[in-house]
């Protein structure tokens, strides 16, 4: 059974590890991804991020990221996932984003946790604006995300 | 409802508008009438000139996704009265 | 700065998130991986495991899994990364092994907590006893485990 | 020290066996006097005949794996006095 919830609150990472660990008794390999809010533009430079907003499309985000689950879960096998991802605003080094699979090998669990995330990331109605010393800015879908997404897809789909 | 459907009748569409789409636009929410059966993609090119003159760039078809009523849609599908039409620039949540 | 532990005690994967999360200020991603004794030799399996037996090489396991993680920066560099493998009576469902990876990027950390991982299972002197309705046996290593570890050499290594 | 490198002095070995092997050996930990400058693979083809007959199996030099002085090691390394082998069979952990 899976769980996924767009909210505004912090999540507790701990507690959805336990309650993921209850759904999914008899697994053997629990993978959890948190994505947190990186206080600098790039690694090592001196110019800091302040805060991000995150915005979504209220109705669509819900049933996009459901649908993102039942895909990966459909291509690696897992008994139960949970995904939480905030929206509004969040400052440098809180947390964004929560995935967590349990499956009963671990190859499942980390191609399904890998594969939500670079869905989240490219077909998931969600907008980050970075705002810091150099001032706000919307953050364009990265080259590397759509990368990484492409390599879910089967050649057939290619076109 | 099946009126709506008919070409040449009046359809009035709300469009939505994200993250710098909604900059350019000036607004999130913008409700115009158009005739219906009128296609996503004639819609976007009649609000172009609309929109300040920054959003040319962001409202390309390559670039911009398109829902109707909070699903995923092609850009030659047709829009019907009370339809809602979102323009979703390129994602970058996680 | 990395943590290994090799422990009889259980671990708490929330406290250890939080203890990563502390050492690794700045980082975008933290991915986590726990292994669990699974309750069946095979899933849907009629037989059941009532307990493992994790054997090891006291002296040799906490050099080898210190050197398997500084390996894994060296390929993946990331912030920091905990390992804690338990040892000793484990019983189904309990957990086993804790590798936490916090990177700037996301890729990083997913693929060295998988290289870890790979590597625990095939590198690090450990020996699992499965206890249960077939009695009792040392599991030998699992060829799907050499070819996940086997991913990680470069070409010019094979010989 | 310098003395138990010289071959033909008397070097006691520690050997330790592991998982199956220390059930096929029915021991954890043997201490055995050879040669200074045998090498390991030698003392485990003198090994074998001492330790349970299912051991013969599973003590071969392309399964089990070997350490010495708890750093892993090639098996034409040469043994010193108060060495101690490890006898590693596939490892498991994980």
């Amino acid at each position: 059974m899976n769980v996924i919830r767009i909210q505004t609150d912090d999540f507790d990472v701990g507690a959805e590890y336990d309650a993921l660990r209850q759904r999914a008794l008899g697994a053997g390999a629990i993978v959890q991804f948190v994505g947190l809010v990186r206080d600098r533009y790039q690694a090592g430079d001196a110019e800091k991020i302040d805060y991000i907003e995150l915005q979504h499309y209220d109705g669509m985000t819900q049933r996009l990221c459901e649908e993102i689950v039942d895909d990966a879960q459909q291509r690696f096998p897992f008994v139960a996932a949970t995904v939480v991802h905030r929206v509004g605003r969040l400052s440098a080094d809180q947390q964004i984003v929560l995935v967590t699979v349990a499956s009963q090998h671990r190859g499942n669990a980390f191609n399904a946790a890998q594969f939500i995330m670079d869905y989240l990331k490219t077909r998931a109605t969600l907008w980050k604006k970075e705002v810091g010393s150099r001032g706000e800015q919307w953050v364009g879908m990265k080259q590397s995300d759509r990368a990484a997404a492409a390599r879910w897809v089967e050649p057939e789909q290619i076109n | 409802m099946a009126a709506s459907l008919v070409p040449g009748c009046a359809a009035m569409i709300k469009a939505r508008f994200f993250a710098q789409l909604a900059e350019d636009a000036g607004c999130d929410t913008l409700e115009l009438e158009f005739k219906a059966g009128v296609t996503a993609r004639k819609l976007l090119d009649e609000l172009e000139p609309r929109i300040a003159a920054p959003g040319i760039d962001t409202l390309r078809h390559d670039v911009v996704l398109l829902s109707i009523n909070q699903v995923m849609a092609e850009w030659d599908a047709e829009l019907s009265d009370g339809d809602e039409v979102g323009f979703l620039p390129p994602f970058s949540g996680g």
